[in-house]
C-alpha cells in the first residue's frame, strides 16, 4: 500500500466518520493490479477494498450525476484533469455543486493496460515508477518499460496539473507537467491531403464495432436520453435507419460534445479497437481556440460555451475551413 | 473545356439548399421573379432561420446521396431573430472544418449570406456551387468513411 | 395515415408554360397518402379556393399540399381557406413551383421533374404536420416607462392620453433628464426649459401617470403582457406627500459644499436640495453622503425649520411591486469622461470645458446666471475654440467608435448663440466632418458660418496648452494645409455621448440584447426600430442609439403607439410555431437558454417517475410560447434533441431532406 | 533587491553622470544593480519597419539574459529603454518577428518577451516607492525643478506603458520626493528633435529652444531629464540660462551621496 | 519593383492599417516638425491609400520627421503615420541606396559631448 493511497483512505475515513459526507466515490481493488474499478464507499469498513494506483485512470466525475442524486453529500477523488469534467457538469446543472465534496488527488501519469500488453508484459502484480521507467512486478519477475511507452496517451500531453475545483487535496509529491503539444497530431493530420486524411480516418473508423464504450464513459455524453436511442430524434438506430447512425455516429457525437469536451481522453482510453477518438474532439478544440480564442471547457463552473456565444467579427465558415487546412 | 472529364459532364449533382425564411428564401424568390436561372438540381428547404439547421440535417443529406449542401441565411447583423446566424456561423465553421479534417471534400459544403434583395447573388452563388460540386463528382465519402476496402 | 390532397396551380401560364401541371397532377396520385389531386388555372382565385374547400369536405382531407407561387405570397390565403372548412391551418404546406421552379428553368422536362420533387418534399412535410393552435395570454393594461427624460416623458404622456395607466421610474430626484440641463435647442433655438417644463407638469397632473422619482428597477419577471417588476424607492429623507417645495430647508442647511450635479459640478448646492426650480416632483431630497445629521448625527436644522414636518432622517429604501403589460426603456445618456484626452488639457485647465458645461454656463438658471464667464477668472472669453469629435469615432480605445450625432449641431448652436450675444467674440470650430442631415439642419449650420461668421477649420487639434493664461490650441487646417495655433480664452470640447451605464443592468433584467457600446439592440434595424427583440419591451431615445430631441420624441411616440397597440388587446395570440421541449429527454443543461435571444426559456424542477415506484427530481426547460419567436437556435444547441420546433420539427426537415435526396 | 541592469554605450562615455549617480543612489536605496555580462548596443534606435530584425537582435540578447537572471531588466537611458521595451513587445506580440529572431539567435529556450523591462524611474516609483525615497533624503534639493520627459519614455504609450503620455507625473512626483518644487510646463512631453540633428540642425535647435523657453517661462531654475540625447540637445541648442542635468544627479545629491559618484 | 509593388511594400513594412484613417488631420495637428515637412503626416497616409508612391519616395519630409510618435499616440483610429514615414524612408534608403546622412555631414557638428547613441541612431535611422 502506498503513502498516497493511505492518505486518501484516511481522508475518506475521516469524512465518513465525521458525517461530512454520506459516501465517497473512489476505486475498488479488482482481480488484478491493473483493473481497479470505480466504486462507491459508504462506510469506513468498506474502505478496505479502496485502491489508488497508477492504473486508476478512470475519470469518476460522470458517476456523480447519479450518485449525487442520493441524499447527503458525496465526496469524490479527482485527478487534476478530472476536475474539469466535474466543473463542466456543474456548469450544465447535471451535478449539484452543494452536494459534492471534491478532493483533488495527485496524479503522476496513468498507465495504459492495453499498451503494456502490447509490449508483451502481463501478469502484473504491482507497479511503480522509477524515474523515466515503469517497473512491473509480474508473475514471472520484474519487468521494465519506458514510461512514455506505457502511459495513457492523454498523459503524454497533460493539459494541466491545476485543480479546477476542489474543496480539499491529497497531494504528497509535486506533479510534473508533461509539456507535449496536445494538438501535434491534429496539426499533422491537417497537413495531409484530403485523400490521406480520408484514408487515415477510414482505416480507424472502419474498426468501430459500435460498442458504445466511448459514449458510456464520456463525461460530456450524459444525456438522459441519447439522440441515438431516441426514435423521435430522427437519427436513432431504428431498423430503417441503421446506415445513417452507423456512418455518422462519431461525427454527431464529436459535434455534440464540442465546446463542452474537456479533453479528458476517456473515449480513447476505453476504446477496445484503439481508435484515437480524442483526435476528433481535439480538432474541435483546436478550431475553437484558434478561431474564437483559447477556451478550456470545465475551467469555469459558469458561463457560456464557445458554441453558445459569438462575436460579431467571427470568422466566416469558408475561411475557417481554409485556415484549418493551411495549418 | 475539351479536357473536361466526360463522365463528369454527364454527372448531375444533387444539391440541398437550406434557406432562412426571411432573407435567403426571399432572395431565391427574387431570383425567380427576376428570371435569373440556376440549375434545377438545387432544391431548397425552407427553415425559419439558418440557426435551425442542425448538423444532422447536413449529414443526413450527404448520407442520403446529396452531393453538396449549402446553407443560406441573413447577413450577420441582419438576422430576423437578432443573433441566430451568429450561432450558425460558428456551428458551420466548426462542422465544415471537421468534415474537411475527416477528408470529406470541403468543396461540398458552403455557407452564404444572401439578403432578400440579393436575387442576383442567390443565382450566382447557386451556379457557382453547382459548378464546384459537379467538378468533384459523386459524393461517396460519407458512406465510405466507416467501410474500409480490403 | 393522413389523407392528403394536392392542388397544383397553373398560375395562368406562369407555371403551366414550363411545368406540365396536368401530368404532375396524375403522377402525384401515386404518392402514399395522396387521396386527391387537381390542377387549376388560378388556385388563389375564389373558384380555386372553392375547389380546395370542396375537396377537403368531399375527400375528408387531413392535410393539403399546394403547388403554386412562393409560400411568402399565398400561404396565408390557403391557410385561411383550409380553416374555413374546419381544417387546421397548419396542415397546409406550399411547394414553391413558380419562383423556385418554373421561372428559373426553361426545359419543360427538367422543370416538371423538379416540380415533382418539390411536391413530394411538401408531402413528406405535411405527413408529419400536426395541428397547431395559437395560444393566448392575458394583457395587464398598465405600462412602465424606465427613465424620466424627454423620451420617457413623451412616451408616458402619449400612452396616458390613450387612457392607459403609466408609471415613470426615474433614478434621479426629478424627471426632466438631460434636456432640462440644456439652454437652447437646435435648429429653432427655443429655450429648452420653455418647451420641456410644461410637459413635465403635464406628467405630474395627468391622472394616468404615476411618477416614481428617485427610484430604480430592481427586478423584472414575466413576459409580454405580464411583467412583474420590483422597484426600489430610494430613501430621500423627505416625505414626498408633505414637502411643499418651499425651499426654506435649502436656505438654512449649513452644509453648502456639495457639487451641483445639475450644473455639471460648476457650482455648489446644499445637502438638502431641489435639483432645479422647475423640478417635478417639486420635493426636496437629502444627499446622505453630505448631510451632517446623517453622517454625524449632529445638525437637524432642516427638520427644525420645515413647516410641513416633511423631514424624516430615519427613512429607509422601500420596494413596490407592480404588474405591467409593456415596458418602455428610455434610460438616456451621459457625456463620456474626457480625462483620457489629456492632449486637450481638460483636467489641467479650468477653461477647457465640455459642451454640456457650456450649456450650463450659458443658461440663465446656471451658475453664472447666463452670463458667459470663463471658470478660471470669471472674465468674458474673447476667443473661443470648439473642438468637435472629442471621443467620437475613436477606435484607439480612448473614446467611442460611433458618431455621437448631436455634436455638430449643438456646436453650431453654441457658436451661433455666442456670436449673437457677444458679437466681439471670435469663435473657431475644429471639425472632421460637419454632419447635418435633418430638416433645416444644414441651413442652421450654414447660418452659423454665413450670418454669424463662425470660423470653421477642417482639421483636428493636436495639443492644447496654457501659456501665460492663454490656451494655445494647435491644430491642423487641412484645407489651407497648414498648422495653426490659436490663442484662446475658452476651449469647448464637443464630447461624445454614451448610454447611461445603468442600462446594462436593466438590459440584463429585461433579457433585452445590448451591443458592445451599451446601446440596446432593436428588433430589426430598419423595420422594427423601436422594439427590443424581447417582446413587450420598447426602446426610446439615446438608450437605443445616439439621437437628438426631435428624433427622440418621434421614437418615444412610436413606442407609445406600439404600447397602446399592445395594451388595447385583452389577450395576445401567440405564434404556434415555437420551441417545445421534451421533458423526458431534457438534461436541464441551460445550453438552450444561453442562445435564446428572447429569454423565452426558463427551468423548473420537476418530479419524474424512474421506475420501481420511485421518482426523481430533474431540472427541465420550459418555453414560454408568448415570448418564443420560433427561430430554432435552441433546437440545435440541445445535445439530446429534447428541444424541437413546432411547424419545423426535426423529423419534418429530415423527411424533406430525404424526399429531395430520393433518387 | 537585486536587478539586472542594462547601462548602454552612452552611459559608459558621454553620459557617465547619469550612470554613476544612479548606482550610488541605488546603493542607498538598497538596490543592487547587476550589470549584465557582455551587453551589446541596444540598437540605438527602434526601427518601426515590420521587417526589421537585425537591429533588434542585440536588445533580445540582453532581454534573454535578464530572463535567466530574475526576469527583470533595469534601464536608465531613455533611448535604450525605448528600444529595449519595444523590441520586447515585438518578441511578445509579433509572432513572425519572434519566430525569425529566435531562429537566428537559437537560445536554449526561445525568448518570447518574458522579461519585464523597467526604467530606473519606474523602479523608484513602483518597486521602491517615492514615499520611502522621501524618507531617505538628507539634503532636499530646494529648487524649482522642471521635469522634462521628451518623447522616448512616453510614446507609444500602448507599448511603453510608462505614464500618462499627455499628462505624465512620475518626474514631478520624483522631484517632490527629493524635496524640490516641481514645475509643470507645457512642452515637457515634446520632442527635442535629437534624431534630425544631422539632417535638420535648425529644427533640432528650434525644438530644443521651445522646450527650454517653456520651462523658463514656467519659472524653472533647473531642468532634469533621463535622456542623454535630450541633455545634449537642450544644453547645446536650448539657448537658455538654466542648466539641464540628469535626474539621477539630483537624486544622489538629495540622498547625500553625490560625492561618492 | 513597380509602383504598385512599392506601395505594397511600404504598406507591409509600415505595419499599419491605413484604411482606418478618417482624414481628421489630428496627426498633423500634433506634429512638431509640421512646418519643415513638404508632405504632411496625414498626407503620407492619404498618398499611400491613393497609391501616389512616387510622391512619397521624392518627399523631403522623411528626413525631417522626428520619430517622436506624437502622431501615433493621438490618432483616434489607431493608424501610425510615423510608421508610414519610416517605411518610406526605409524603402528609399534600401531601394535607391540613398543615404540621409553622408560622412561629410558629420564633422562640423560633432563635438566631444555628443552622445554616441545619437550618432548611432541617426545613422541607423537615415542610412541604409
Amino acid at each position: 500500500m502506498n503513502a498516497l493511497e493511505n492518505a486518501m483512505i484516511e481522508k475518506a475515513r475521516d469524512l465518513l466518520e465525521k458525517g461530512v459526507v454520506k459516501r465517497v466515490v473512489g476505486w475498488e481493488r479488482g482481480e488484478f493490479a491493473y483493473d481497479p474499478s470505480p466504486a462507491t464507499f459508504e462506510s469506513a469498513q468498506s474502505l478496505e477494498s479502496f485502491v489508488y494506483n497508477d492504473f486508476c485512470g478512470a475519470n469518476l466525475s460522470k458517476y456523480l450525476i447519479k450518485v449525487s442524486k442520493n441524499e447527503g453529500k458525496t465526496a469524490v477523488f479527482l485527478k487534476p484533469c478530472d476536475t474539469y469534467s466535474l466543473n463542466q457538469l456543474i456548469k450544465e446543472h447535471r451535478v449539484d455543486r452543494e452536494k459534492i465534496y471534491a478532493i483533488g488527488i495527485e496524479c503522476q501519469q496513468k498507465l495504459d493496460h492495453f499498451a503494456i500488453e502490447k509490449i508483451g508484459i502481463d501478469g502484473i502484480r504491482e507497479e511503480k515508477y522509477d524515474g523515466d521507467e515503469a517497473v512491473f512486478h509480474c508473475v514471472d519477475g520484474e519487468k521494465r518499460a519506458k514510461k512514455e511507452d506505457v502511459v495513457l496517451l492523454r498523459c503524454l500531453t497533460c493539459k494541466s496539473k491545476k485543480f479546477a475545483i476542489a474543496e480539499d487535496t491529497v497531494v504528497l509529491h509535486e506533479m510534473t507537467e508533461s509539456c507535449g503539444d496536445r494538438f501535434e497530431e491534429v496539426r499533422k493530420l491537417s497537413g495531409m491531403t484530403a485523400d490521406e486524411r480520408f484514408a487515415f480516418w477510414q482505416n480507424e473508423l472502419s474498426r468501430c464495432i459500435r460498442c458504445n464504450a466511448c459514449r458510456n464513459v464520456c463525461p460530456a455524453c450524459t444525456c438522459i436520453k441519447c439522440v441515438f436511442d431516441n426514435p423521435k430524434s430522427g437519427v436513432a438506430a431504428k431498423a430503417n435507419d441503421v446506415p445513417f447512425e452507423e456512418q455518422l455516429f462519431h461525427i454527431i457525437r464529436a459535434f455534440h460534445v464540442s465546446g463542452r469536451c474537456t479533453d479528458c481522453g476517456e473515449c480513447s482510453r476505453v476504446c477496445p479497437e484503439r481508435i484515437p477518438l480524442h483526435l476528433l474532439n481535439r480538432k474541435f478544440i483546436l478550431d475553437i481556440n484558434e478561431n474564437y480564442g483559447e477556451y478550456q471547457a470545465g475551467e469555469e463552473s459558469e458561463g457560456k460555451t464557445p458554441l453558445t456565444s459569438y462575436q460579431v467579427t467571427d470568422v466566416e465558415p469558408g475561411d475557417a475551413v481554409r485556415k484549418g487546412e493551411d495549418r | 473545356m475539351q479536357e473536361v472529364n466526360t463522365e463528369n459532364e454527364k454527372f448531375v449533382p444533387n444539391i440541398v439548399a437550406f434557406c432562412c425564411n426571411w432573407c435567403s428564401y426571399a432572395g431565391a424568390d427574387l431570383a425567380g421573379s427576376s428570371r435569373l436561372s440556376y440549375p434545377a438540381n438545387v432544391k431548397i428547404v425552407r427553415v425559419p432561420c439558418s440557426c435551425r439547421v442542425n448538423p444532422t440535417f447536413v449529414l443526413k443529406a450527404f448520407q442520403r446521396g446529396a452531393d453538396g449542401v449549402i446553407l443560406c441565411g441573413c447577413h450577420p447583423g441582419d438576422c430576423h431573430y437578432v443573433t441566430g446566424n451568429y450561432y450558425t456561423r460558428r456551428r458551420m465553421a466548426l462542422l465544415f472544418s471537421f468534415l474537411d479534417y475527416l477528408g470529406i471534400e470541403k468543396e461540398r459544403t458552403r455557407v452564404e449570406w444572401v439578403s432578400a434583395a440579393e436575387g442576383a447573388k442567390f443565382s450566382a452563388v447557386m451556379n457557382d456551387f453547382v459548378r464546384q460540386v459537379t467538378a468533384l463528382g459523386e459524393n461517396k465519402r460519407i458512406s465510405d468513411l466507416r467501410v474500409k476496402e480490403e | 395515415m393522413q389523407r392528403i390532397g394536392v392542388f397544383i396551380c397553373w398560375c395562368g401560364s406562369n407555371i403551366a408554360a414550363t411545368v406540365d401541371v396536368e401530368r404532375l397532377a396524375q403522377l402525384i396520385k401515386a404518392e402514399p397518402g395522396v387521396v386527391f389531386s387537381a390542377d387549376y388555372q388560378y388556385m388563389c382565385s375564389e373558384n380555386g379556393q372553392q375547389l380546395i374547400k370542396n375537396a377537403v369536405k368531399d375527400y375528408n382531407l387531413t392535410g393539403i399540399v399546394i403547388g403554386s407561387c412562393s409560400p411568402r405570397m399565398h400561404e396565408a390565403t390557403f391557410r385561411k381557406a383550409a380553416e374555413s372548412v374546419g381544417l387546421n391551418p397548419y396542415m397546409v404546406e406550399v411547394a414553391n413551383l413558380r419562383e423556385q421552379c418554373s421561372w428559373i428553368h426553361k426545359d419543360r422536362e427538367e422543370a416538371t421533374k423538379k416540380a415533382l420533387v418539390l411536391l413530394r418534399t411538401a408531402i413528406a412535410k405535411v405527413r408529419l404536420d400536426a395541428p397547431l393552435t395559437a395560444g393566448e395570454s392575458p394583457v395587464v393594461k398598465r405600462a412602465l416607462v424606465i427613465g424620466g427624460g424627454i423620451a420617457g416623458i413623451q412616451a408616458a404622456l402619449d400612452i396616458a392620453e390613450a387612457g392607459f395607466p403609466v408609471d415613470i421610474v426615474e433614478k434621479n430626484p426629478t424627471i426632466g433628464g438631460r434636456m432640462a440641463q440644456l439652454d437652447k435647442t437646435f435648429p429653432t433655438l427655443d429655450c429648452s426649459a420653455c418647451i420641456l417644463t410644461p410637459k413635465m407638469v403635464d406628467c405630474a397632473q395627468n391622472e394616468n401617470i404615476d411618477i416614481l422619482s428617485y427610484s430604480e428597477v430592481e427586478d423584472v419577471k414575466g413576459f409580454v403582457g405580464n411583467f412583474k417588476v420590483r422597484i426600489r424607492r430610494k430613501a430621500r429623507y423627505v416625505d414626498e406627500t408633505k414637502c411643499t417645495g418651499c425651499k426654506v430647508c435649502m436656505e438654512k442647511c449649513p452644509s453648502k459644499k456639495g457639487l451641483n450635479e445639475f450644473n455639471m459640478n460648476l457650482n455648489n448646492r446644499t445637502a438638502i436640495y431641489i435639483p432645479f426650480a422647475q423640478a417635478i416632483p417639486n420635493v426636496a431630497v437629502i444627499d446622505p453622503t453630505q448631510c451632517l445629521k446623517l453622517k454625524t448625527g449632529k445638525c437637524g436644522v432642516c427638520q427644525k425649520f420645515c413647516g410641513a414636518g416633511a423631514i424624516d432622517y430615519t427613512m429607509q429604501d422601500t420596494f413596490v411591486e407592480r404588474e405591467y403589460g409593456a415596458i418602455v426603456v428610455a434610460t438616456g445618456f451621459r457625456p463620456i469622461n474626457v480625462d483620457a484626452f489629456n492632449e486637450y488639457g481638460y483636467s489641467d485647465n479650468k477653461d477647457v470645458i465640455t459642451s454640456l458645461e457650456l450649456e450650463r454656463l450659458m443658461n440663465a438658471a446656471g451658475p453664472t446666471n447666463g452670463v458667459l464667464l470663463r471658470p478660471s477668472d470669471n472674465t468674458h472669453p474673447k476667443v473661443i475654440t470648439f473642438i468637435q469629435c472629442v471621443g467620437s469615432r475613436d477606435v484607439s480605445g480612448c473614446g467611442k467608435p460611433y458618431c455621437s450625432k448631436i455634436c455638430c449641431m449643438y456646436t453650431a448652436k453654441h457658436a451661433m448663440l455666442i456670436r449673437e450675444k457677444y458679437p466681439d467674440t471670435e469663435v473657431h470650430v475644429f471639425y472632421i466632418d460637419v454632419r447635418t442631415p435633418g430638416k433645416n439642419y444644414d441651413e442652421f449650420y450654414r447660418r452659423a458660418v454665413e450670418q454669424y461668421g463662425v470660423d470653421y477649420i477642417k482639421g483636428m487639434v493636436g495639443k492644447v496648452w496654457n501659456e501665460n493664461g492663454k490656451l494655445m490650441v494647435q491644430g491642423a487646417d487641412l484645407i489651407e494645409n497648414e498648422q495653426v495655433v490659436i490663442p484662446s480664452d475658452l476651449v469647448v470640447l464637443a464630447t461624445a455621448i454614451e448610454p447611461e451605464p445603468s442600462v446594462r443592468k436593466i438590459a440584463t433584467l429585461l433579457t433585452a440584447s445590448i451591443d458592445t457600446n451599451n446601446f440596446l439592440n432593436e428588433s430589426h434595424p430598419k423595420l422594427r426600430p423601436v422594439e427590443s427583440p424581447t417582446a413587450g419591451v420598447y426602446l426610446a431615445g439615446v438608450c437605443q442609439g445616439p439621437k437628438d430631441i426631435p428624433e427622440t420624441v418621434s421614437q418615444a411616440s412610436a413606442c407609445a403607439a406600439k404600447v397602446i397597440g399592445l395594451l388595447v388587446k385583452n389577450h395576445l395570440k401567440t405564434n404556434p410555431c415555437v420551441a417545445r421541449p421534451d421533458e423526458t429527454a431534457c438534461n436541464g443543461c441551460s445550453q438552450c437558454a444561453n442562445v435564446c435571444a428572447y429569454g423565452a426559456i426558463t427551468y423548473v424542477d420537476k418530479e419524474f417517475r424512474i421506475g420501481g415506484g420511485k421518482t426523481e427530481t430533474r431540472r427541465v426547460a420550459q418555453v414560454n410560447p408568448a415570448v418564443c419567436q420560433g427561430c430554432g437556435a435552441c433546437t440545435v444547441t440541445c445535445p439530446s434533441g429534447a428541444m424541437d420546433l413546432s411547424g419545423f420539427s426535426t423529423a419534418q426537415i429530415l423527411s424533406e431532406v430525404e424526399a429531395i435526396c430520393r433518387k | 533587491m537585486r536587478i539586472s541592469y542594462y547601462p548602454g554605450c552612452t552611459l559608459k562615455t558621454q553620459a557617465k553622470d547619469l550612470d554613476r549617480y544612479a548606482r550610488v543612489s541605488a546603493q542607498v536605496l538598497g538596490v543592487e544593480m547587476d550589470e549584465i555580462e557582455n551587453w551589446q548596443c541596444c540598437g540605438g534606435v527602434y526601427n518601426t519597419s515590420r521587417d526589421e530584425i537585425a537591429t533588434k537582435l542585440s536588445a533580445l540578447r540582453a532581454l534573454e539574459q535578464a530572463k535567466r537572471n530574475g526576469g527583470k531588466l533595469l534601464t536608465l537611458c531613455s533611448a535604450c529603454h525605448n528600444v529595449i521595451k519595444r523590441v520586447n513587445d515585438d518578441a511578445k506580440n509579433d509572432e513572425n518577428f519572434c519566430a525569425k529572431a529566435n531562429a537566428y539567435l537559437s537560445f536554449d529556450e526561445p525568448y518570447r518577451g518574458e522579461t519585464q523591462v523597467i526604467h530606473y524611474l519606474e523602479m523608484l516609483r513602483d518597486e521602491i516607492g517615492f514615499q520611502k525615497i522621501a524618507e531617505k533624503i538628507v539634503r532636499p534639493v530646494k529648487k524649482k525643478i522642471a521635469g522634462y520627459y521628451g518623447c522616448l519614455l512616453l510614446r507609444p504609450s500602448k507599448v511603453m506603458a510608462f505614464d500618462n503620455p499627455e499628462n505624465p507625473s512620475v518626474l514631478e512626483n520624483f522631484i517632490e520626493a527629493i524635496g524640490g518644487d516641481p514645475v509643470r510646463f507645457p512642452m515637457r512631453n515634446e520632442c527635442c528633435g535629437a534624431y534630425v540633428s544631422f539632417k535638420d540642425k535648425d529644427l533640432t535647435a528650434k525644438r530644443s529652444r521651445l522646450v527650454i523657453e517653456s520651462a523658463e517661462s514656467a519659472g524653472a531654475e533647473i531642468v532634469v531629464t533621463a535622456c542623454p540625447l535630450c541633455l545634449y540637445n537642450l544644453r547645446k541648442n536650448g539657448g537658455g540660462k538654466i542648466d539641464v542635468v540628469y535626474f539621477t544627479e539630483l537624486l544622489a545629491e538629495a540622498l547625500g551621496v553625490k560625492e561618492n559618484g | 519593383m513597380d509602383k504598385r509593388e512599392t506601395g505594397e511594400q511600404i504598406l507591409r513594412i509600415s505595419g499599419t492599417e491605413i484604411r482606418k484613417c478618417m482624414k481628421c488631420g489630428k496627426c498633423s495637428g500634433r506634429c512638431p516638425a509640421y512646418r519643415e515637412m513638404d508632405i504632411k503626416p496625414h498626407q503620407f497616409v492619404g498618398y499611400l491609400i491613393k497609391g501616389k508612391t512616387e510622391k512619397l519616395l521624392e518627399s523631403e519630409a522623411i528626413w525631417h520627421c522626428l520619430s517622436c510618435m506624437a502622431c501615433v499616440e493621438r490618432c483616434p483610429r489607431g493608424v501610425a503615420p510615423q510608421g508610414v514615414i519610416e517605411a518610406v524612408r526605409t524603402t528609399v534608403t534600401r531601394m535607391q541606396g540613398k543615404n540621409g546622412i553622408s560622412a561629410e555631414d558629420i564633422p562640423p557638428i560633432v563635438d566631444e559631448l555628443i552622445p554616441q547613441q545619437l550618432l548611432v541612431s541617426a545613422y541607423r535611422k537615415y542610412n541604409k
